[in-house]
């Protein structure tokens, strides 16, 4: 929110760069934002939080108590309306953040960590909310975040940034799977396998000196091909699953899978070229 | 006393003090606003309030505790006199500032005293004794010319004695050292426990601390002081009524007697020579 | 009973001493408020980082507001001498005193709250700017209310400090219970009065504390 | 290191709950203790936070120098002596920490939550350090952390507590697999496979109608047999990998899978069966 | 030229009373060093969950703190004479003052420093816990070097109060500036004097604000 040395920002097709001060703070109406640490008054309860904006749009007083009854319905907090933020817990908190950014019917909900001081659980319950708030009332929601299971359940499309400049973007699992980035790399690893597994890997490769240890990468849809099962029917090889991962999204599964093919020199490339032909992905470990 | 001061300190005393003089006129009493320091000057215009209000003057006393302001007050018509400084004081203060104030009558002296607690007698004073005295510069002066009274120290020719400072001792076979750094309040405490000093202490503070003036004092100013308290008004108000009569009533054999009864000859009634 | 172990007090002077500390305190006390708010908002406003960053305004309000802390109060009360007399119209009594008090406890007090307002969440701050708040909501709906019990608590200690100014204030015929204890209680060597008027200022001291601790409790939510 | 009001604590055979406050003091020289936050005292240098414990031991001078230099070399922080705790990174910062732990020679090294402030990769090289402490010096090392992988990655022995009792304890191995108390299965999961993907197994067996979809648990030594391509080729039956992880420890690897096993009814009967066999723990979802 | 603006300055007295106004604030302040940190020291580990846990001693040092924090200065000064006397052994002039200086500061000083001492991470006092410190040692070693840059700036704070005391201190002949302002300045209508005292009074209080300052940022290491 502060004046950018370069670039423009363009919001349901209006120049934000362009705009004087006073028509700044009104776009910034229309901009809903949550904050990691919630950014609440511990002066004011769950009731005059969420009529904050509104004062401050200038709505008055009946409509204020009325969108705000809504609100408080809305996020699921009727019964709190009182409460103090300091006798909240965390979950609670950040739905009166959302409550809150969600006051002046904006366009645009920006999520910033928005869920990166929750426990998984309460995590959970508030992606559920975002996800719900995205369907019923229509608005755009912007996640900035550095959690990837966060992306991974409840985003359409991401663009990673490094450096104060986006670096890769596209559809969640496009760049899940395909990361071009170091920095996406990097993070996917966070879903897709992490760097323990690596380290086994190489383990692996050095314990495992018969047969060939190979990395089959399941994207989307071929998951539901049963390839160990088929290889093992129509090879006369041994397939052994050494480790690795698998996970549904919601454009389908994807993940790694360490495996040990072992068997004649001559039937072994064969079912490595039949795994080849497959969309599942094969990288084969150099030493063995 | 200190109980019938209600109308001092008060919140805005002098505003409306100004004010009710002006509606007091229809009721035939005319009210005068002097200021005073609280003993004795204060006590004895209490005394003097129900004999003016039988001439039909109504007396305000504006209590102070200082020496500066209750001749600004006066010189800016917060005050119509004040009853706390004797002549050279006022002499002193006339040529320093200009102010236009007449001398309308003296009412008493208090004598300023020299005491100690290890010296007995005069002849006793060892050489180089320290001399405390109040670091007030209006008393320096007084002081100094008590101790040429008593022939211990001279001051140079030609100087107003009421206005002499330390540097102007020329000549002081004892070697006294004048120290003069406390306020005079503290004087007493000083007396009690700088035992081998002298210590010249107004009387005002000689009493409240226990001490008399006659009794305990090496030596103590005569009647015959020019250190007279006097009644000091605007020169314009010389020929006031009000203000001549409020003279005439401390002067007056009641008043005396009450000086003198009340501060056991410690103050000194002086009806009338001025 | 009280008047032999007391001979020297009378209820009606120490009472009207009481009345006159409070009347100066209380009224110095809320133009304290109000002035060393301002001040910390200048403070804070200008500071780097601030709504209103300014380097050279930051620097010209914490240079007055050092030489007023620097100040000695008694020195403070005879410079003020001509402002007084212009505002209050004499240079005598409670009402004199009060610019003096108030002009020598608001930097103190704005220090105070420049450091309270410094304590006010940066994110909250920045929440009520993504709401499109303008500057003077953001003081009156954000750092104001978020930084009450500092405030509060501040103007605690600086009613401390300004009761201990009230007796100075005697030179210039304040009144009030240090003038008292020391006029007519030291000066007339009537300890029994030096030691109820101390007695009275640490009860009222104590008040004061007690007071300003029970609203920070109560003010905060935290 | 509060007094306890119920319990005794023995160190070495001493008991602790018995010393005199000057005995417990010295017997404190004893433990060396890791703290989270570190702990470290701002206002002096890496050297002189390190020489703290042996000035409170009453080590001369000398002596004391030596031993700092000796500390300092064996955390692997030489050049940085006298740098200030503000000017190093949190596993430099935790790396005075172990050195001062050590200062006095203590038979324990109590670590509370000792890398739970610590990135990953800091993480990891911290808990290498221990390791070699371990092995060189030969000293106990108690970790206090909620980090299971931590614990699956150095520790030899696992005591789990709740509400300050002691619920759970074993070998590490032992405890991970089969988990008793509910606070340890919560806790197990976290290494061993986590909630995201109980949810996800929900799912799937409501997608998946035909066929079975069983859990398999896969439990130290078994990986290493290619159940999966074995059923493949002894039965008729399609087994398709649907999600799951298997991960490698210091004792073996373990892990969980879900697969749909797709086949003749009977055949399919029979090829559980055998799976049953194994020392792979089954578990076959309900309504499949 | 300076004779001309200033017609009734005199640099020897001018240069005496600053003299004085140094000593008087730097031996007070060494002494309320010393005290206040006692003071701060036992308010804080008498304290709740102090070292010395206490909750009788912890009320009655903080009674007496809040006391003395009270009484305003020039009414402590006459409380203190009996003290003093015994104590310096005359009850004028500047070394007659200390007493009352560092008695009307230290309790102020104290509480700041049982703030700064409260701010030390409390894992720090564990970490020399579970090294077998004593309190003593946790004292010495710990509590007082991890809270120095507070207690130094809280010296300078305070510094500032004890120049305004010394002011104040003129009535047992303790002299300088504030003193020599009052006396020489105002009672002679010499409002040069008064001007130039002030002045001086503010580079002093600077000096003391810009070495606390100094020190504070050289000590902190965080
Ligand atoms: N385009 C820009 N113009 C001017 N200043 C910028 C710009 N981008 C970043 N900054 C500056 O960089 C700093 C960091 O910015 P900011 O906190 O918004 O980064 P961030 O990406 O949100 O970081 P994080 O990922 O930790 O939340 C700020 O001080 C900001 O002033
Ligand atoms: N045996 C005991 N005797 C007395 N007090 C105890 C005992 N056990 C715990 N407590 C009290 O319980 C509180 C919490 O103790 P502590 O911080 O040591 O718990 P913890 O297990 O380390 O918690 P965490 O897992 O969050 O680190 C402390 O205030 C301590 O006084
Ligand atoms: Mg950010
Ligand atoms: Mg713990």
């Amino acid at each position: 929110m502060e004046q950018p040395t370069d670039g423009n920002i363009t919001i349901d097709g209006q120049e934000i760069t362009d705009l004087n001060q006073k028509e700044l703070r009104l776009s910034r109406q229309e901009i809903g934002m949550i904050f990691q640490h919630f950014n609440l008054l511990w002066s004011r309860t769950v009731r005059d939080n969420i009529s904050l904006p509104l004062e401050i749009a200038g709505v008055p007083r009946v409509e204020r108590l009325e969108r705000v009854e809504e609100l408080i319905k809305l996020v699921g907090l009727s019964g709190r309306e009182d409460a103090y933020p300091s006798e909240l817990s965390g979950g609670q908190k950040q739905r009166v953040g959302i409550a809150r950014a969600l006051a002046n019917n904006p366009k645009v909900l920006l999520c910033d960590e928005a869920t990166s001081a929750l426990d998984p659980e309460t995590t959970d319950s508030i992606l559920k909310l975002l996800i719900d708030i995205n369907k019923e009332l229509g608005l755009t929601i912007i996640l900035i975040t550095h959690e990837m299971h966060v992306i991974r359940k409840i985003c359409h499309r991401v663009a990673v940034m490094e450096n104060g400049r986006v670096v890769e973007q596209g559809d969640v699992l496009d760049v899940f799977l395909h990361p071009k980035q170091q920095v996406t790399k990097k993070f996917v690893e966070q879903v897709m396998g992490d760097k323990e597994q690596d380290d086994a890997y190489e383990f692996l490769t050095t314990s495992y000196t018969t047969g060939k240890n190979i990395r089959l990468h399941f994207i989307g849809e071929t998951t539901n091909q049963a390839l160990i099962s088929r290889v093992a029917k129509e090879f006369d090889v041994e397939i052994n699953i050494l480790q690795g991962k698998i996970t549904q999204t919601q454009k389908g599964a994807y993940g790694t899978l360490v495996v040990n093919i072992d068997g004649e020199n001559n039937e072994l490339a064969r079912a490595i070229e039949f795994i080849k032909s497959t969309s599942v992905e094969v990288e084969v470990a150099p030493n063995a | 006393g200190t109980s019938e001061e209600d109308n001092t300190n008060g919140e805005s005393e002098t505003a409306p003090a100004e004010n009710e003089s002006a509606e007091n006129e229809t009721a035939e009493l005319t009210e005068i606003v002097v200021g005073a320091t609280s003993i004795p000057h204060a006590e004895v215009l209490e005394e003097a309030k129900p004999l003016l209000e039988a001439e039909g003057i109504s007396l305000v006393i504006e209590q102070y505790q200082d020496y500066i302001l209750p001749n600004e007050d006066l010189a800016n018509e917060t005050l119509d006199a004040n009853y706390f400084q004797h002549i050279p004081y006022l002499e002193s203060q006339k040529a320093d500032f200009g102010y236009d104030f007449v001398n309308l009558g003296g009412i008493h002296v208090e004598p300023m005293g020299v005491y100690s607690k290890n010296i007995a007698s005069m002849d006793d004073i060892p050489e180089g004794t320290e001399v405390i005295i109040s670091r007030s510069v209006p008393d320096h002066g007084r002081i100094l010319a008590l101790f040429e009274s008593q022939g211990l120290i001279t001051l140079a020719e030609g100087v107003d004695k009421a206005s002499a400072t330390i540097e102007d001792i020329v000549e002081n076979p004892l070697n006294l050292t004048f120290s003069p750094d406390v306020d005079a309040a503290v004087l007493p405490e000083v007396y009690e426990r700088e035992e081998d000093a002298l210590v010249a202490i107004n009387t005002n503070y000689a009493i409240e601390a226990g001490l008399s003036p006659l009794d305990d004092s090496l030596f103590v100013e005569g009647a015959d002081s020019p250190y007279v308290n006097v009644i000091a008004v605007r020169a314009a108000d010389e020929d006031s009524e009000a203000l001549n009569k409020l003279v005439e009533v401390l002067q007056s054999e009641e008043i005396q007697t009450f000086i003198t009864e009340t501060y056991n000859g410690e103050v000194v009634p002086v009806g009338g020579s001025n | 009973m009280l008047n032999e172990l007391f001979p020297n007090v009378k209820i009606a002077d120490l009472w009207e001493a009481t009345g006159e500390t409070f009347y100066m305190t209380l009224i110095a006390l809320t133009g304290t408020f109000v002035l060393g708010i301002l001040l910390g908002l200048l403070l804070y406003l200008t500071s780097k980082g601030g709504l209103w960053q300014s380097k050279s305004l930051n620097l010209s309000v914490a240079t007055v507001v050092n030489v007023f802390r620097a100040i000695p109060f008694i020195i403070l009360i005879l410079l003020l001498f001509p402002f007084t007399d212009f505002l209050v119209g004499t240079i005598r009594g409670p009402n004199a005193a009060l610019p003096a008090l108030i002009i020598g406890s608001a930097p103190f007090y704005g220090r105070l709250v420049e450091i309270g307002l410094r304590e006010v969440d940066k994110g909250v701050i920045e929440a009520a700017k993504s709401m499109g708040a303008k500057t003077r909501t953001i003081i009156f709906k954000v750092l104001l209310p978020e930084s009450m019990p500092a405030l509060v608590s501040g103007i605690t200690v600086t009613a401390i400090a300004l009761i201990g100014y009230t007796a100075v204030a005697g030179v210039i015929g304040a009144g009030g219970l240090g003038d008292f204890a020391y006029y007519y209680g030291f000066q007339r060597r009537a300890f029994d009065v030096v030691f109820v008027c101390t007695v009275l200022i640490v009860i009222i001291v104590f008040i004061f504390q007690f007071i300003g601790d029970f609203i920070t409790n109560k003010l905060d939510k935290r």
